[in-house]
């Protein structure tokens, strides 16, 4: 039980993604505020992110998961940078940026 | 115990703890100072891993560029409106229900699978890898990421613009 | 150069359809001359490629053959041999004729000519494939500009038009797309072939399919042939898939018409020759007697009845009738493939160029009218011979070789198409041969009606002037070629011949060992 | 002939008037602008005459040969070489198209010359001379053709040149009704010379000694088709039979005559060439020219010589009863080309030709005077309204009454000794009855020309006093050619004087190289002078003579009604004649009317028929649930139709899954993620995962339209404000 715990494994990473993983999920479901959602949406990229790098030092042996990782790193910038742009965008349409209030989309 | 797992628990708790604020908090300034706790604790994390080139990545990226980013966009439509920087939640039941679902199904998976492990995690400088495997195989995705930031930023200026919001706000 | 010739031939028109993209869309003629000019590449090269066509061998010619996805063994493998190359000149020689005959359309040209060019490149693709799943992508691509062109620049009823045809050939392209992977599949499990599309390698999966009855009493490589049938038989359109056709003619633009008939058509039959001919050589040769040659028939004598009958119910709309000729004359085609002799074979691949010229024209005949009058009701003129003498003597030319008057070129053909079918069918060519008087009757009564009598006082007003330099432009060329392959129609069909003898001699050599049945006998 | 001698010049009697066509149809107009009409006639005359030129140089080239190796080719192009089917555009002479280049381009000619006086004040001359000049270069196309499928370009294409003609004057509904009319009827002849070229080809072929459609060869392979069989009857005759329909189409005999009394509305000179003198002798010609294959089946012949000796018949009482001036030559056509017929029939295909060439010189004369008739009336044609135009038109007179003795059969003219021999050779074939009736039509031939004559030429005038004084004799450039015409129909038939009457039979002797593998009793070598033939003689001469007697009681000396003959019978029969059997009526109220209800009905069954059927697809889809009551109107269209509602009415339903609210796409997305997640878990491993995506796929949609259709109660479950409000 000892060595499980304090030989620090593939797994362990794993579980902090985890859990990082799924507070983020949380807290894109349960956010009304735009800005909370992106927030949530950041924690889960770092918990792929730690996925990546846990699995490129443990599993493959080359720096492929690290690439990735700078892409997703690339893409997360990117994603903020739009992604605030239509939080502006809306808040300036609807003065609010309450996604309940948001809802011109309905079929 | 070992230095690694003390460093390792401590950065978890670190990550983990700073999430859960940004998760939970009611209010969004808090939750957005948070995620400052949970890009540093990542960092560690990847420091850990003996990947270093990363997680200075991700400190001046993340900290220094998206987050920041994302601060001033709560100061700002805090500002504009006065409104209330609110964070409150919604439907936190089923939340937790699908929630319970995804990660108690999630972690089974990673407890019980067999995963590959190489005998020796490699421990070097990464940077000259990372930079011959960008230049090299993934010379064109490489490329491509330069054009969607490209795009990104036009995207962003053009979304932002103020002519655009006439029609939208008539609909 | 000799072998990218193709690919050159394929995605030049894609430059061209970027090149408009980056136009404003306030310069209409610059992009009307850059559309103009991006086909025409094409055309030259095509002209190259006729001349240094290899006529002696059944070989494919002007092969490029790369990788493409590799994980699933497909390939950019282009080509042409006799079967092709006279649909991929017409395709070439047609699309310059098509961009001046749209000269005329008001809105968003733009779109317009990038969308053509985008089906100018997809058609030229389905002729050069010789992958299947390329062929796929390529028939695929056709729809979607085909559906907007219709849909978009079409006339009142555009849009039904447009989402019938799109629904019917989405039917046919469901079941093509399962008879490729069925084909994919068993090479898989074969030794020596492996997982492939080649078109040139399939042939040897189909003896490896189970012959035991599968459904209703029909072997899987017979079901397969019937669902690529399906599929063709959409394109052609053979009865009763060509519901869309006059439909889809009588609200299209007038260039899309041409295209649609002059070349979308012949897709229908090439892929019967490209596909079920090579592919399910037995099979071939167990349905022809029903499915190609009493269809065939069938498809001769309903289309010009239909069209018949357009001279005197309502709406009266030469476009409609033009459109039930197309029905007609396709019918010539598949009674002469079926007939597995020189003399079919060779005639239904020239009547399928010929039939591309000559439909071409009268579409373009229409279109001239339709540009004067906004209408097409055939009892709507009278006396146009007056009015219009050289358009006049155009259309002459032009509805004579429609029907099939001999010294031009449709006559070579459907000469050959019955001579070759008799051998093999005789009431079926009987029938054949006699629509020639109901296809006289429909397009005489139509030019009596149109173009012939005095010209009416109700229509004065309407100031129909004569046929301008642009319509010349197009049809002369059409013109000349309709009456040089009368009298020297080798030039094409010295590029088929052999290779079509060769796939004759395939399906004759696969055919030996199933002897046709009593009902196929009784139509020979 | 199995070695043909190769020229090269053979071509430009084809090439000539077609250049000629050509120049005048498509700068016709411009030269009509610029030079005039003259520069027209010019350009069309001159080709027709270099054609001539080349006509006579090929047969007097055919005169220097042996007879047996009159036979000259002239391959310009390969044509279509597929397979066994082996034939080029080439054209060959021998003495049989020697005889007919001569005809068509010589006749061709006169009738050019003539049409410029004749046409000289019409709009159009440029479009009647390239029609003119492309009529003759599509003849000599039939005529000089090597073989069968090029011979039939030459026949379609005299169809259509005389499809143009006849609706020259194409203002006039009537004309182009007429010109329609004979293209459509004609046509059914051409499917029927199509099919024969087909049983031909492909039985020879299955003969298994080779086949061709070259003449040459079909001469020599022909008899393999002997045991050959289609359909049970034997090939030969089916070829003979269909080829022999092609006939009646070309050559107006029963039952596809009736285009050629039409045909007149055509201007004159153009019934004159086309439709009396060359294109309508093209039947004659083509059975002729495949007279081996007609040889092998008496059945054949049977049927060929008892439509000829109908026809004679029939178009000679139709004759009898017309008032229109074009219309009784029309009449008298179809009956001598009833003749013609009836010479092929019985095998005499040498009579048949001769009577062809001498036919050609009378009626030409004959239309080419009664056009000269009709440009003086002020285009009048009501021979009722004619009358004493003897003196005003003496030249016009004098050749139209020769050309008129000529044809009744009075010797020593032409028609007497063409006729006669076609008579003489039906009675010693062995058909004492066909003799009879081709007897009975001779005399009515004489009677209604010369009832003709009487009424055109002697007697009071009868026109409107306007008339009258235009009333003028033709200028010279019309009247020279019925001068010519005039002397051929005096002295042609002396080329044919038959050894009964001491004469050597000239034109057998020419043709024989050509017939002399046939059986026909033609032949002038199997000619036995018999007492019977001289009876015979004198007998057709009589009955000519009492026609022409009748014909001058009635019309001339009046001292015989009319009313006398046609009152007989209660004027039943001369009702009947003078309607003309009624025949158009009845293919009007057959032919056409069926062909129009099929069509309608075809396109009916395209809008409506299938009905039943689509709504049985209709009913089916409506089991899935969306279109049940959907019937379309349209069958195909319905399954169509269905398709589109059915894909509407599903994405109908989908749409309210769009709520437009963020959390509840949220919450479906990462709710589906974990369904599919934890089904297979729970799953047994046995379940396919394929399956288990799908179902999870089905569920989540349920779940997702569950919830739109309640997203009021959604929104009341899971928000904090709808918590309040339920409060």
């Amino acid at each position: 039980m000892d060595g499980l715990l304090l030989d620090i494994g593939l797994r362990h990473f794993l579980f902090v993604s985890l859990i990082v993983f799924v507070l983020g999920l949380y807290c894109v479901l349960t956010r009304k505020n735009a800005i909370g959602i992106l927030l949530g949406v950041e924690l889960i990229l770092n918990s792929a992110n730690i996925n990546y790098i846990a699995f490129s030092h443990f599993s493959s042996g080359n720096y492929d998961g690290q690439v990735f990782a700078i892409f997703v790193i690339m893409l997360a910038a990117a994603e903020a940078v739009i992604g605030l742009a239509i939080v502006l965008g809306i808040y300036q349409n609807f003065s609010s940026i309450d996604i309940e209030a948001v809802d011109s989309l309905q079929g | 115990m070992p230095l690694e797992a003390l460093v390792f628990y401590l950065l978890a708790a670190l990550t983990i703890g700073s999430a859960l604020i940004v998760a939970l908090s009611h209010n969004l300034v808090y939750s957005a100072f948070a995620l400052l706790g949970t890009f540093m604790g990542v960092a560690g994390l990847y420091a850990l891993l003996a990947a270093d080139f990363v997680a200075v990545i991700q400190v001046m990226l993340y900290i220094g560029g998206i987050l920041v980013l994302i601060l001033f966009a709560v100061m700002l439509t805090h500002r504009i409106a006065d409104v209330d920087v609110s964070n409150r939640t919604v439907g936190r039941i089923p939340a937790v229900l699908i929630l319970g679902v995804v990660g108690t199904v999630m972690g089974v998976c990673i407890g019980t699978a067999e995963w590959v492990q190489h005998a020796e995690p490699m421990v070097e400088p990464t940077t000259f890898g990372i930079g011959e495997a960008f230049l090299g195989p993934y010379i064109l995705p490489f490329e491509l990421a330069s054009v969607v930031l490209l795009v990104a930023l036009i995207g962003a200026v053009v979304v932002s613009r103020k002519e655009l919001r006439g029609p939208m706000a008539d609909g | 150069m000799e072998s990218s010739i193709l690919t050159l031939m394929i995605f030049f028109p894609l430059a061209g359809m970027v090149a408009v993209f980056c136009l404003p869309s306030q310069a209409k003629d610059l992009i009307r001359w850059t559309a103009f000019a991006f086909t025409l590449p094409a055309f030259f090269l095509g002209i190259w490629l006729y001349q240094n066509f290899d006529t002696t061998t059944t070989a494919l010619q002007f092969v490029v053959n790369v990788p493409w996805i590799e994980s699933f063994n497909i390939r950019y493998f282009v080509g042409v041999d006799g079967v092709s190359i006279s649909m991929v000149l017409l395709t070439a020689f047609l699309c310059p004729i098509c961009i001046l005959a749209s000269w005329n359309i008001e809105r968003a040209e733009k779109g317009y000519f990038a969308l053509f060019l985008l089906l100018d490149t997809a058609m030229t693709g389905v002729f050069c494939a010789m992958d299947f799943f390329l062929f796929f992508i390529f028939w695929e691509l056709m729809l979607l500009p085909m559906y907007f062109l219709i849909g978009i620049w079409g006339g009142p009823r555009r849009e039904y038009a447009a989402i019938k045809f799109f629904l019917y050939t989405m039917l046919g392209s469901a079941l093509m797309l399962v008879c490729m992977l069925v084909f994919y599949f068993q090479a898989g499990a074969i030794e020596g072939v492996g997982y492939t599309f080649d078109l040139t390698q399939l042939p040897a999966v189909a003896q490896h399919f189970q012959t035991e009855p599968l459904l209703f009493g029909f072997s899987l490589p017979q079901i397969m042939w019937l669902a690529l049938f399906i599929n063709f038989a959409v394109k052609i359109p053979a009865f009763p898939f060509h519901t869309w056709l006059p439909d889809a003619h009588v609200e299209a633009p007038t260039a899309i018409s041409v295209i649609l008939a002059g070349v979308l058509l012949k897709m229908g039959t090439y892929g019967i020759l490209r596909v079920n001919y090579p592919l399910l050589p037995a099979e071939t040769f167990f349905f022809a007697p029903y499915c190609l040659a009493a269809l065939g028939a069938w498809n001769i004598v309903y289309g010009a009845f239909c069209a018949l009958s357009q001279c005197f119910t309502e709406p009266k709309d030469l476009k409609k009738l033009v459109a039930y000729s197309s029905i007609s004359h396709m019918g010539y085609v598949m009674l002469g493939m079926a007939s597995f002799t020189p003399q079919g074979i060779n005639g239904a691949v020239l009547q399928m160029f010929n039939h591309g010229t000559i439909t071409a024209m009268l579409f373009l005949i229409v279109g001239v009218i339709y540009d004067r009058a906004h209408h097409r009701r055939i009892d709507g003129f009278g006396g146009l011979a007056s009015v219009m003498p050289v358009y006049t003597g155009v259309m002459g030319l032009a509805f004579f070789a429609a029907m099939g008057l001999p010294g031009l070129s449709a006559f070579i053909s459907e000469v050959l198409c019955l001579l070759g079918a008799w051998h093999a069918y005789k009431i079926p060519t009987l029938l054949g041969a006699l629509t020639v008087i109901i296809t006289a009757s429909y397009l005489l009564w139509t030019i009596q009606q149109m173009f012939l009598g005095q010209p009416r006082e109700e229509y004065a007003d309407m100031h129909l002037s004569e046929i301008n330099t642009r319509e010349l432009c197009m049809l002369v060329p059409l013109g000349a070629i309709v009456v040089i392959l009368g009298f020297y129609p080798h030039a094409v069909l010295d590029l088929l011949d052999v290779s079509l003898q060769g796939l004759n001699e395939v399906v004759l050599s696969a055919s030996t060992s199933s002897s046709p049945d009593a009902a196929a006998v009784a139509l020979r | 002939m199995d070695h043909p001698l190769l020229v090269s010049y053979l071509r430009w009697i084809v090439l000539f008037p077609l250049l000629g066509a050509v120049i005048n149809g498509v700068f016709g107009a411009k030269i009509q602008e610029r030079f005039g009409k003259n520069g027209i006639s010019v350009v069309a005359c001159t080709a027709v005459g270099l054609a001539f030129i080349f006509a006579l140089r090929a047969f007097f080239q055919l005169t220097s040969l042996v007879p047996e190796e009159r036979y000259l080719l002239d391959t310009l192009l390969r044509w279509i070489h597929i397979g066994a089917l082996q034939v080029d555009i080439a054209f060959a002479v021998d003495p049989l198209s020697g005889l007919m280049i001569l005809i068509v381009t010589g006749i061709g000619g006169l009738i050019h010359l003539y049409s410029i006086g004749y046409m000289h004040d019409d709009e159009a001359y440029w479009r009647f001379f390239a029609y003119l000049n492309l009529f003759t270069a599509a003849m000599l196309t039939l005529v000089l053709a090597d073989n069968l499928v090029l011979m039939f370009v030459g026949w379609e294409g005299v169809g259509l040149c005389s499809y143009g003609l006849i609706g020259f004057w194409y203002k006039e509904q009537a004309n182009t009704t007429a010109g329609n009319k004979a293209f459509i009827v004609n046509r059914i002849g051409d499917a029927g010379f199509t099919l024969g070229i087909f049983i031909i080809f492909w039985s020879l072929f299955e003969a298994g000694h080779g086949t061709t459609a070259v003449f040459r060869d079909l001469g020599h392979l022909i008899h393999h088709l002997e045991g050959q069989m289609v359909w049970g009857v034997p090939a030969a005759t089916l070829a003979a039979l269909c080829l022999f329909v092609g006939a009646t189409g070309k050559s107006a005999q029963i039952p596809l005559y009736v285009w050629l009394p039409d045909a007149m509305a055509g201007p004159t000179p153009v019934s004159a060439l086309i439709h009396a003198a060359t294109m309508v002798t093209a039947g004659v010609y083509m059975m002729a020219r495949m007279h081996f294959l007609f040889s092998l089946s008496p059945v054949a012949l049977g049927v060929v010589a008892t439509v000829g000796a109908l026809t004679a018949l029939v178009a000679a009482t139709i004759g009898l009863a017309q008032f229109d001036i074009k219309k009784v030559l029309a009449y008298s056509t179809v009956s001598q080309l009833g003749y013609m017929v009836l010479g092929v029939g019985v095998g005499a295909y040498g009579a048949a030709v001769f009577h062809l060439m001498t036919h050609a010189f009378f009626k030409a004369c004959l239309f080419l005077g009664s056009g000269s008739v009709i440009h003086a009336m002020g285009d009048e044609q009501d021979m009722r309204k004619m009358g004493g135009l003897r003196e005003k038109m003496p030249l016009t007179f004098w050749t139209f009454l020769i050309s008129t003795i000529a044809i009744a059969g009075i010797p020593p003219l032409a028609g007497f000794f063409s006729k006669d021999e076609i008579l003489w050779l039906t009675f010693s074939g062995g058909h004492p009855f066909l003799w009879l009736i081709g007897f009975a039509a001779a005399g009515m031939t004489a009677f209604y020309m010369f009832r003709q004559v009487f009424m055109v030429f002697f007697g009071e005038n009868r026109a409107d006093e306007h008339t009258k004084e235009h009333l003028h004799e033709s200028p010279p450039v019309m009247t020279y050619p019925l001068i010519v015409l005039a002397v051929g129909a005096l002295f042609a038939g002396f080329l044919g004087v038959p050894p009964a009457l001491g004469g050597s039979n000239i034109l057998e002797h020419w043709l024989e190289p050509v017939f002399a593998g046939g059986h026909g009793g033609g032949h002038a070598a199997h000619h036995h002078v018999e007492v019977i033939e001289y009876v015979l003689m004198v007998a057709s001469v009589g009955i000519a003579a009492v026609g022409i007697f009748l014909a001058y009681l009635i019309y001339y000396r009046q001292s015989l009604s009319a009313e006398t003959f046609t009152a007989v019978g209660g004027g039943v029969p001369y009702q009947a004649v003078f309607n003309k059997y009624y025949v158009d009526e009845f293919y009007h109220a057959t032919a056409v009317r069926g062909s129009l209800v099929v069509s309608w009905l075809c396109s009916a069954f395209d809008r409506n028929v299938i009905d039943f059927i689509v709504n049985g697809v209709a009913k089916v889809t409506g089991l899935v649930g969306w279109a049940v009551g959907r019937f379309d109107h349209y069958i195909i269209d319905g399954l169509v139709n269905g398709l589109a509602d059915v894909t509407f009415g599903i994405g109908n339903r989908l749409r309210q899954i769009q709520t437009g609210n963020l959390s509840i796409y949220l919450y479906v997305i990462v709710g589906a993620i974990a369904v599919s997640q934890f089904l297979p878990r729970v799953g047994a491993d046995t379940l396919l995962p394929v399956v288990m995506v799908f179902l999870s796929l089905v569920i989540v949609v349920g779940i997702a339209l569950w919830l739109s259709t309640r997203r009021i109660q959604w929104r009341l479950m899971f928000t904090k404000e709808g918590v309040s409000e339920l409060r």
